[in-house]
């Protein structure tokens, strides 16, 4: 096992690079050293008088390098909201990296498609970029794709863009591009990260076009490592931890 | 060392059960070997399947949970748990779930010969499926009965948990007592509720939830004293301890030992800070905890850096 | 308008007992009159001393009190307090403590032809002087007793006021309301303590005081889900609230008013605001009162702003 | 009655004078308005994420102008420290004038005698210089002084210092100046303000000397308006509350 720290990390830049859309580098050394594509870190954002948030909070390591870590964050509650107050050489805890490297459930690699819905980018461009794989990528509207360098420089070709409103890339919903690729390509492997109705759509399609479905599950945790049992999702016997056993899971392990 | 009735503890602090799993993820972050005792999760006959989610909620200076006890069963515990365990010098503590008095005996002696197992801890803060589902420790006729169920299958110390949701701690705790318990552990969490106001519904899928953190300190604190003032039995005191302040607060109320649940969901770390903390605390004042534990029950106040 | 069965109040929001004093002080800084209704300090029959100081001492998000329901007695405030309340057209509810049964029995019956009264609230987390010192309000029994005692001598609307320090709140609601309470109100505090860990001492004089604020919410909440669930009774929620937010989850949860305590203390300004943004939430959400009350236990769930 | 008010102020300085000891100055128009020498602010001060402090701390003013006042306060615990992050600009919430004004106990003259120890002059320096009458002043060590212009400037000569190494002044305790002095002048009232043990001292001593005593109390409080009877002082019967019918009492009032 990968092994996971504790680790008071020191931040380097904070800057809303999409209205509401944040991107966060901190200094977090062992972290960066022992990341793999696929995993996380539980955060112990900056709390108000009331303690809250009391609990960490997970977010998807976006990208690293050999000393840091990058996170790509929406503010949508009180500790986003805090997070986004913290200045170059502020601290802040992590604990970290979390989770099931994607290698450990499917090891990507060009016939591996990728499909990310919003946020969902976050969670597994580190991995497209590595696969050699295609990246299917939705948002609502141009203002809040997230194309920093990380994501468009490693992607370049192997990136379809598509928007509700068709502002930019197709109009439309991202899963809307899936069956016609699904029908030429023979993508063995779906990886899949968003809001749940986008996952349910990637599996039904998935299913139909008879590919491995992998789905990256966001879930409330309290300790991030496994052994709390409060990111339950449901199974097809019993709960599994999304911290521990995912955040990635084969679409038949989980029921959504 | 701490005696609890036979159980040595090298320091006081211990994890608080269901706070740190069955070790092996805490043991990547912190030396297992360097606690005074490690409590497991609540553990049952069968597998508990646990509850729906949201199982956790924020509250101010606390958070609720409803995990619903969900564990692998006693089974996988003694096959997959007990070895990895077996590997530290740390007291392991089991802490037993069950649904009927019968399975809290079946338990006991399913353990009762296994090696590694320094202490039971009995958990009565679960639903009594045969009396419409009341807790067994808001009862303290039940609270005897599970008690001693456990004692006649059980010969090593005996530490029974006790439910802060009732309206005489000391009751309970005599309950308990006079069932064979050889310490009394407390507190369990409060039950509490959170309503998300966009929509009406309760936060956690369950409704109703177990409150734990530093928002409860004060409720703990007060029942360890209740308790230390009443009856002559060991305590182990819980409920928001975040630094070593708040386990000083315990020991002087009355607690031989504290255990450490909510702090460590957020800061693994903190338990080795605390053992450290209070071992500097302790010569630095130059006490020994006999001298500490229940000082302020007996008024024999001191002057302390 | 909002109607506990009979009580106008003109809004939900009302003082808690203890907190405001009997209005003359926080006159200067809000104004009564644009509140639902205003609840005095608890007053008994004859002047009482109260504790001794330190009386207060803060929590995680909480504070704990101990002030020992000190008040001039029932003879100075029908004199001196009011004459003063009775300029203001807020609703005046007078919240009642006594030793015994009969000193409540006599507390209504002086206050009974009173003008400018709207209703008596019972606070029952007393200290009964007979048995011993165990609360009142954790006897059903007596609740009843005390309940009866007071209906016999008082028509206008009778409240009840809880204490949470019980195993079972529904008993305890249900019993007030056998014995003739029109409202419940709760909760009170919850029996906590804090202890100065530089000398051993309790950081109360008393030792033992009462914990509110934002830490027990979660506690209160669940009790008044409880009661609404089980009782046909109206309820007057508290316990920590600080925003309206708060004021909101109790209730949906089953609150028809909310009364506001520990916050007061620390910005007694919020009380206007809390009144300004309920009303705000209210009609940009369209909605009557009546639907939000409860309708967590109804399971009504909706999607609000 | 003068009326107080809860109004959002704003920091103008916030300086260390003393090791340990700062100065406050903060715009609060109302209460700099109402205010009269021995009033009192209560202030909502910056809490932790446990919400510690989670109730107002009181403070003596220590001088007033027209929108200003000031406050020399010694850091002591959470609340204090928390004080001493504001800066220039930040608002504070504040609770006042509290407390009730010296002249409606005593109407301070030419023939009142001033003891203050320690941080007790914050409390009495304003009525000193307003009255005419002499101060004593005590402290520990010179280094613990405040000798702000505010206090030096107001009372040039009417004012002994003492302090108890003899680093400045007299050296002794401040209660030790004071039998001599009452044995030759007659002023006819006594106010101070200091620790416990100085108060008592004071009052032995004035009775000794058959004088009026007055004494400025300090006590834990929530309200500090006098609603919640959180403050009290041990009176010959019951309690009286310390931040509405004090903080100043005449000796009798209360049991020390
Ligand atoms: C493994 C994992 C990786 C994640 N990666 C990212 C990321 O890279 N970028 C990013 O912006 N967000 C990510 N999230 C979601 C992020 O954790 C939440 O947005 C954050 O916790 C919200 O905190 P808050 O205090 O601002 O909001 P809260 O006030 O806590 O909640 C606001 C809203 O967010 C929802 N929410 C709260 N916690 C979670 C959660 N853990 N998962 C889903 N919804 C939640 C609440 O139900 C509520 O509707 C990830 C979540 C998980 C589990
Ligand atoms: C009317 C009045 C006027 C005051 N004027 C001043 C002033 O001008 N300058 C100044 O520095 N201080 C003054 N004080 C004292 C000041 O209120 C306390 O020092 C402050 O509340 C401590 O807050 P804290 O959070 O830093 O300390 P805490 O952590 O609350 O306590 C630290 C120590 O201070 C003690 N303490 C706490 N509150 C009080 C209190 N209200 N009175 C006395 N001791 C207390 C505690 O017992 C403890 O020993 C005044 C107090 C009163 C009642
Ligand atoms: C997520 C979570 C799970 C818990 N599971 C158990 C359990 O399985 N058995 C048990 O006896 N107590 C359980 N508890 C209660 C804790 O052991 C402890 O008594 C309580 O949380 C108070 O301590 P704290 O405030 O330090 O967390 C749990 C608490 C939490 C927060
Ligand atoms: C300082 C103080 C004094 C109180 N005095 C009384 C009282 O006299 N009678 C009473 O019924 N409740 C009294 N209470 C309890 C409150 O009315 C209220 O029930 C409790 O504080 C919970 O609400 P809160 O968290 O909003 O403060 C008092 C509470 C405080 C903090
Ligand atoms: S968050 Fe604790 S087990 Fe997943
Ligand atoms: S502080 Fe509330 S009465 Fe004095």
């Amino acid at each position: 096992m990968a092994g996971y720290v504790e680790e008071e990390a020191r931040v380097l830049v904070n800057i809303e690079i999409n209205p509401g859309i944040y991107h966060l580098k901190i200094e977090a050394k062992e972290i960066a050293k022992k990341w793999q594509p696929g995993q996380f870190v539980n955060l112990l954002l900056p709390a108000g008088m009331d303690g809250i948030p009391f609990l960490r909070r997970p977010f998807s390591i976006f990208m690293a390098s050999k000393t840091e870590i990058g996170i790509v964050y929406r503010v949508v509650g009180r500790g986003t909201d805090n997070l986004t107050q913290l200045v170059k050489g502020d601290s802040l805890n992590c604990l970290g990296p979390l989770g099931v490297p994607i290698k450990r459930k499917i090891e990507p690699s060009a016939t591996t498609l990728f499909v990310a819905g919003g946020m969902g980018i976050a969670s597994i461009a580190a991995s497209a970029i590595y696969s050699g794989g295609m990246l299917l990528y939705g948002a609502r509207t141009e203002s809040e794709l997230i194309l920093l360098p990380e994501v468009t420089g490693g992607l370049a070709e192997r990136m379809l863009i598509s928007t509700e409103d068709g502002s930019f890339g197709t109009k439309g919903l991202v899963t809307d591009l899936l069956p016609a690729i699904l029908a030429v390509e023979d993508y063995t492997g779906i990886v899949a990260c968003g809001p749940r109705g986008m996952l349910k759509r990637v599996k039904e399609i998935g299913e139909r076009y008879n590919r491995s479905v992998y789905l990256v599950i966001e879930e409330r945790m309290a300790c991030g490592i496994g052994t709390c049992l409060a990111c339950a999702i449901k199974a097809p016997e019993g709960y599994l931890r999304v911290c521990k056993d995912g955040p990635i899971f084969l679409a038949q392990e989980i029921v959504l | 060392m701490i005696n609890l009735a036979g159980l040595e503890l090298k320091n006081p602090i211990m994890t608080a059960s269901g706070t740190a799993g069955y070790g092996r993820e805490l043991a990547n972050l912190v030396d297992l070997d360097s606690l005074g005792a490690f409590v497991v999760k609540g553990t049952s006959l069968e597998p508990w399947v646990g509850n729906p989610p949201i199982r956790v909620a924020e509250t101010a200076s606390g958070m609720l949970n409803s995990i619903g006890l969900q564990n692998p069963g006693v089974g996988h515990f003694i096959s997959y748990d007990l070895p990895f365990l077996r590997q530290f010098s740390v007291p392991v503590i089991v802490n037993i779930v069950g649904r009927s008095v019968d399975e809290y005996a079946l338990l006991a002696k399913r353990l009762k010969d296994m090696e590694g197992i320094a202490a039971l801890e009995v958990n009565v803060s679960c639903p009594n499926v045969k009396e419409g589902g009341l807790s067994f420790g808001q009862d303290p006729l039940l609270v005897k009965e599970v008690t001693e169920a456990v004692r006649e299958n059980w010969d090593k110390p005996l530490i029974v948990k006790l439910s802060p949701n009732v309206t005489n701690i000391v009751e309970i705790g005599r309950a308990a007592k006079e069932g064979g318990a050889d310490v009394l552990s407390l507190i369990n969490t409060l039950r509490g509720m959170a309503i998300d106001t966009n929509s009406g519904r309760p936060v956690l899928a369950q409704g109703i939830g177990g409150l734990s953190g530093p928002a409860i300190k004060p409720v703990a604190l007060r029942m360890v004293f209740e308790l230390a003032s009443e009856l002559d039995i060991p305590l182990i005191g819980m409920g928001g301890i975040q630094s070593y302040r708040d386990v000083l607060e315990f020991m002087m109320a009355g607690a031989s030992a504290v255990a450490i649940g909510t702090a460590v969901l957020r800061t693994p770390g903190m338990l080795i800070e605390l053992v450290r903390e209070l071992e500097y605390w302790r010569l630095s004042n130059g006490v020994a905890w006999e001298d500490i534990i229940g000082l302020t029950v007996r008024g024999e106040y001191g002057e302390f850096r």
